[in-house]
């Protein structure tokens, strides 16, 4: 193993700082999803990587329940958008702006 | 990379074509077969009993011309036939043939698997899942209201029976412990898993049969509704392709239900690949007899099936296996 | 055995959480059929349960079990404990056994209720809540069943929540009954305070330690708990007002179970009432005053359930007196007793009311001897039990705690005698005045258009009706039987072992002497009463309208008991209300400062729009701007 | 030989990212995003992390990025809204903010002193391995994901099913159809009058 752990950080950092642009930037909020998908990927990269250097499985189970959360944000997130299309709203988070309840 | 590089490609070269040469003469087998069933006589002009006829075939497929339908997105359009291609034989890489055999005539010896990794089976989902891009993006990138529909389907179909069909194939990982198929395989030697894992068996059969849209779930393609699916506007060497993958893909869940299922390449007097090519024939008969037998379903039967019966037995058969394992 | 108290506990919070899910699912004479089989199988588990209690040898029939500790606070800890004897047994005995003939009753009556189901359900967490009451080895958890079936009563009594008669009765009880709990809950806090304990036998084992005061305003606070339950002086407004429920619920939870409660607790309490000699006097006055009092309101009632329900105060304050006078077994045996023709005389009213389609008037009824034969037959039972006539079973009860006066042989004891000898009296003039007007007379122009058509419809009533209350009046006819003076002993033999400090029994002699005059006397109240209704007399209007007009006046009024409650309570709080919302909202903070207040608000709140402007990428972008600036400021001070 | 695995994939990690946040197409952005999983789980090959590598495959493109492409199908062109329209200066902090955290951490990995990576078990990374920690250490965290994911799937049947226009019993659908019938019946026959008419003032 010739690559370090600093590389396999700084990737993760620059993949979350992408997403985070993305998620700053865009009002879709499919695209909003997709950025977020990003971020949270490069976390799961920071975890299993810290596992492989402490040398244990705790990181890896973290990057599994990261993804099992991020499974049911999807299935939270895709049902609104669903349910606004079948409303035909506009899909734009700015629009989105004034509660109702 | 059990072998060594070289020896890997050259398995590999071999592999992909026995495949494709074997989905050539498939194609044969299922028209002549159909043909009988349906007491006609199928195709019998080129060559002897029709023999010849998948090459005819290729010259056909090999002279149409490539052409990209007005509004489709061309990268996306020229990449899907080859994603569900490439998907399509990778996963059958994995397939076990065997433990050993030596070269006759020499002392060099191999495996009959191009790998096996402690986590095949989920290598073979994971390829197996990604497959049904090409389907997608195939559909997609048509611009055609019948190819995306196509699309959608398939979608919609994959998530259905990849619950069911993974909960099916945990029962036989629980019950050998490992998700190696030369494992899975080998631990088959006294009883094949089909008698214990009935119910599994018949889950994974027949979200085996969904997930390669077969008949009597290839609602993706079905031309009544949807002309032809995700592939209806291809033509060609692309078209070719996408039923070479679908082919392939059949082949490949042929294979899984054999090692998982059947012992794979163990079985006495003949050697082990003969074995896996007998058990592989004798899954795609009775696809094929299917097809000849059953009237496609409804969508929503589809669904139906898919969720409130496949995933319940499955359900149930992995918690039976779970706790014959752990009491007994 | 313990295992089959657990069983009768558990069954119906069974029933009621599946009552509660299956809800609609189910068809409504199913749910009350599942309603009563559970009753069924509890009253079954208890009947064994008390087989294999009376099976053990005589001083070894108290079980406690803690199934767990619940509660710990320092050295406070409250478990959930069973106690399990004799009085218990008992207890346990009426409220299943009458509870399931109640429960069958109720799918009758309640048959073209919509609602149906949701009935079942409470009746079924009112038994639940009693079975706490009565189980419970700590007052705790006798505190858990008293509000709870104060809750149930209280629900039951409102189940139709579209009368607003009934809503108000509904909240009438729930607010008398919480005085109680208030009560009951600071005897507890004071007893857990003298005694550093809540179990009963910590409490049973401590009491003589404690000195006279202090056992005596312990014992005091309980009381008010079991007035307030029980419905006695003066405490006992809710419980004519609570007949606007559905009738099983009158005979079960307001003649059978749950008023029952307080008689209970200081049989349950009596060996640290021993202590409170002063209280147990107190509890013998305020019987003896109730059942004159009730007994006399009764008479000029007109509502034939009101009758019934003071009849009820009256007899419970005939148990007051038997627990008071330390004869706790003649209290519960008349409890006993009582459940059986309370029941009987409620459920049989239940049958009136239902063939009349709903009156309640008894001076629309008349001559239903003949139409309604049965109904007549099992409550002219029922009433000959209710005025103590031998041989039926209230004679023998309520006579046993008259001779128990008689046997202690003090002024309080002679109080006790001729009060009840007077009660007797009264009792018999008002029940055989309901029974007269109800049955005999000339049938009423309303109940002559009705009846026939009624009775030819569904005759008496339908079987689930008809049948417990038979069963009811065998009960009423031979229960008295259990303690002949003389002859049998059952009642006290049994019942001895829960007072570790003895009890109070009349001798023999004492006992048929009263029984003879308890008869005579009731004999007369029956023929005052024959006198006076039985024909077309014009006797009680003259009295209505001549000398006894005020007096009348007074009764009619319920000796003005819910007119003081309004004076003291109601109409000060009315004004208080009215007051602060007239005088104080409307004119003080209406004043130009305070409504500036409003405006800062207002003012701040369209200030911050600006940030708060609802578009979540700009929140995202403040949060990772902080971030940001959040690691740099690590960064540059940790170096 | 890591190495140059570790630089073609993570440069096509990059890429790929990019390519999911500057794409217009939200169906495009979703392709990118498969590769960027690909990639990132080649890079947790490279960490010897193979079940979740595995788990990444089946789960993100198994699972989640199939929905994602049936929804934006589903969806269709309208999800292509919301591109362009921005304000500058947001664009600029935003930027900002971003690379001021990229920035920042690499700024702190490569400042920071790190063991050794450690010497592994046989088993590390393999099914068994997580497996077991997940059925033991980490049953608790198991089990509320769980739940969660349910409580998500009811979530998002709630939220699909709102809006659909409602499906008329069986009693309203006879209702209809006897109306049109009606309807019909009475159209006909005053086409027949029409041209009983009509023939009569011919005839006339």
């Amino acid at each position: 193993m010739t690559v370090g752990l600093p590389l396999f950080l700084a990737i993760s950092a620059i993949l979350f700082s992408i997403g985070l642009v993305g998620v700053l930037l865009r009002r879709s909020p499919l695209t909003i999803l997709l950025s977020l998908e990003v971020m949270l990927n490069s976390v799961n990269l920071t975890l299993v990587a810290f596992s492989r250097e402490v040398g244990g499985s705790d990181g890896q189970i973290f990057a599994l329940i990261v993804m099992g959360i991020a499974a049911a944000e999807v299935v939270v997130g895709l049902g609104l958008v669903v349910a606004m299309t079948r409303r035909e709203m506009v899909l734009d988070t700015d629009e989105l702006r004034t509660l109702n309840g | 990379m059990v072998d060594g590089v070289l020896a890997t490609l050259i398995k590999s070269f071999v592999l992909v074509n026995i495949l494709m040469v074997f989905f050539a003469f498939m194609t044969w087998v299922e028209r002549k077969l159909i043909g009988r069933f349906q007491a006609r006589f199928g195709p019998n002009r080129v060559g002897p009993y029709g023999l010849l006829q998948p090459i005819a075939d290729l010259g056909k497929m090999l002279q149409k011309e490539n052409m990209i339908p007005a509004g489709a997105k061309p990268k996306l359009y020229l990449m899907a036939p080859w994603i569900a291609m490439a998907c399509a034989l990778g996963a059958f890489g994995l397939m076990p043939f065997g433990n050993v055999a030596t070269i006759p005539g020499t002392d060099y010896t191999f495996h009959l698997y191009i790998a096996d990794t402690s986590v095949s089976l989920l290598v073979v989902a994971a390829i197996g899942s990604l497959g049904f891009y090409g389907l997608m993006i195939g559909g997609w990138a048509s611009s055609s209201k019948y190819a995306l529909l196509g699309g959608m389907r398939a979608i919609a179909q994959l998530v259905s029976y990849e619950v069911a069909f993974t909960l099916a194939v945990i029962g036989v990982i629980i019950q050998a412990g490992s998700l190696s198929f030369v494992t899975i395989s080998n631990a088959q030697d006294n009883l094949w898993y089909v008698i214990p894992q009935i119910l599994g068996f018949l889950v994974f059969f027949v979200a085996a049969v969904a997930e390669s849209n077969r008949p009597p779930f290839d609602l993706t393609e079905a031309d009544g509704e949807v002309v032809a699916g995700y592939h209806t506007e291809y033509g060609g060497m692309r078209y070719a392709m996408f039923a070479a993958a679908e082919f392939v893909n059949a082949i490949t869940l042929s294979a899984l239900g054999a090692v998982l299922f059947f012992g794979g390449p163990s079985g006495p007097y003949l050697p082990g690949p003969i074995w896996m090519l007998i058990k592989i024939g004798g899954f795609l008969f009775v696809l094929i007899w299917i097809r000849a037998t059953l009237p496609r379903v409804r969508f929503d039967q589809l669904m139906k099936l898919g969720w409130k019966v496949l995933l319940p037995v499955a359900t149930l058969n992995l918690l039976l296996t779970a706790a014959i394992v752990v009491y007994r | 055995m313990t295992q089959l108290v657990w069983i009768t506990l558990a069954l119906p919070l069974i029933g009621v959480v599946l009552l509660s899910i299956l809800g609609m699912k189910l068809p409504a004479k199913g749910a009350g059929w599942l309603a009563s089989l559970i009753m069924l199988a509890a009253f079954l588990c208890a009947a064994v349960a008390t087989i294999m209690l009376a099976s053990r040898p005589e001083g070894d029939r108290q079980v406690v079990e803690v199934a767990w500790v619940w509660l710990t606070a320092g050295d406070f800890s409250v478990g959930l404990d069973l106690w399990f004897d004799e009085l218990t047994a008992v207890m346990l005995l009426v409220i299943t056994g009458i509870g399931f003939l109640i429960h069958v009753y109720s799918i009758g009556y309640m048959k073209d209720d919509p609602q149906s189901r949701r009935f079942m359900a409470y009746l079924n967490l009112f038994v639940f809540s009693m079975l706490v009451l009565v189980v419970s080895a700590n007052l705790v958890l006798l505190l858990v069943g008293w509000g709870l079936v104060g809750l149930s009563s209280y629900l039951l009594i409102g189940f139709w929540h579209n009368k607003p008669k009934a809503i108000k009765a509904a909240k009438k009880a729930f607010i008398m009954n919480a005085i109680g709990d208030v009560g009951l809950a600071l005897g507890i806090f004071l007893l857990f305070v003298d005694l550093g304990t809540v179990t009963y036998s910590g409490i049973f084992a401590g009491a003589s330690e404690l000195s006279e005061t202090q056992a005596s305003i312990a014992c005091l606070l309980l009381l008010v708990g079991a007035v307030a339950k029980s419905a006695q002086l003066p405490l006992h407004t809710w419980l004519p007002d609570a007949m606007e429920g559905p009738t099983p619920i009158s005979a079960l939870i307001h003649a059978a179970t749950m008023v029952t409660a307080g008689v209970y607790l200081i049989a349950r309490m009596n060996p640290l009432f021993v202590h409170a000699p002063l209280v147990l006097d107190l509890i013998v006055i305020i019987g003896v005053v109730g059942l004159l009092m009730s007994g006399l309101i009764a008479i000029v009632q007109t509502d034939i359930k009101r009758i019934i329900a003071f009849s009820t105060m009256s007899q419970i304050a005939y148990m007051f007196v038997g627990v008071g006078l330390m004869a706790y077994w003649t209290g519960i045996f008349h409890l006993f007793t009582h459940a059986f023709f309370k029941a009987l005389l409620f459920l049989g009213a239940g049958l009136v009311i239902h063939a009349l389609h709903g009156e309640q008037d008894i001076r629309n009824m008349g001559g239903l001897r003949k139409q309604l034969p049965k109904v007549y037959f099992c409550m002219m039972i029922g009433a000959l039990a209710l005025s103590g006539i031998f041989p039926f079973s209230g004679g023998f009860s309520k006579d046993a705690i008259l001779a128990s006066g008689l046997h202690v042989d003090s002024p309080i004891g002679w109080i006790a005698y001729i009060g009840g000898l007077l009660g007797a009296l009264l009792t018999g003039i008002y029940t055989f005045r309901l029974m007269f007007m109800v049955f005999h007379r000339r049938p009423s122009p309303y109940a002559e258009k009705v009846i026939p058509a009624s009775v030819a419809h569904h005759g008496e009533g339908p079987s689930s009706m008809l049948w417990p209350v038979y069963i009811l009046a065998v009960g009423a006819a031979v229960t008295g039987f259990l303690q002949i003076p003389g002859v049998t002993h059952l009642a006290f033999s049994w019942l001895d072992p829960i007072a570790p400090d003895g009890m109070v029994e009349a001798t023999v002699g004492q006992d048929w002497l009263t029984t003879l005059f308890g008869t005579l006397i009731g004999l007369i109240g029956i023929a005052i009463a024959y006198h006076l209704y039985a024909r077309e007399s014009d006797a009680p209007e003259r009295i209505r309208l001549g000398r006894g007009r005020l007096f009348q006046h007074a009764l009619e009024r319920r000796l003005y008991w819910d007119d003081l409650y309004s004076w003291a309570f109601e109409r000060p709080a009315m004004w208080a209300s009215a007051f602060l919302s007239r005088d104080i909202d409307r004119t003080a903070f209406r004043w130009a400062p305070l409504d500036g207040l409003g405006q800062l608000t207002a003012f701040f709140g369209r200030s911050f729009t600006v940030i708060e402007n609802g578009i979540v990428r700009m929140y995202a972008l403040v949060l990772a701007l902080g971030i940001g600036a959040l690691i740099l400021f690590l960064l540059v001070r940790g170096g | 030989m890591d190495i140059v695995v570790f630089f073609i994939a993570s440069g096509l990690a990059i890429a790929s990212a990019v390519a999911v946040v500057a794409q217009k197409n939200p169906f495009v952005s979703a392709l990118a995003l498969l590769g960027n999983l690909v990639s990132l789980a080649v890079l947790l090959l490279l960490l010897s992390a193979q079940f979740v590598a595995a788990a990444q495959i089946i789960v993100y493109a198994g699972a989640i990025m199939v929905m994602f492409l049936f929804v934006i199908a589903y969806v269709g062109p309208r999800s292509e809204i919301g591109a362009g329209e921005r304000k500058p200066w947001q664009v600029w902090l935003a930027v900002l903010a971003s690379a001021l955290i990229a920035i920042e951490v690499i700024v702190v990995v490569f400042g920071a002193t790190f063991g050794d990576w450690a010497d592994l078990d046989g088993d590390y990374g393999t099914p068994a391995a997580i497996g077991k920690a997940l059925m033991t250490d980490y049953l608790l965290a198991f089990e509320v994901v769980s739940v969660i994911l349910f409580m998500a799937a009811v979530a998002g049947v709630v939220f699909g099913a709102g809006g659909r226009p409602r499906r008329l019993s069986d009693d309203e659908v006879q209702a209809k159809e006897a109306e049109s019938a009606e309807q019909r019946r009475r159209e006909a026959s005053r086409a027949v009058l029409d041209a009983t008419r009509d023939s009569m003032g011919e005839g006339a």
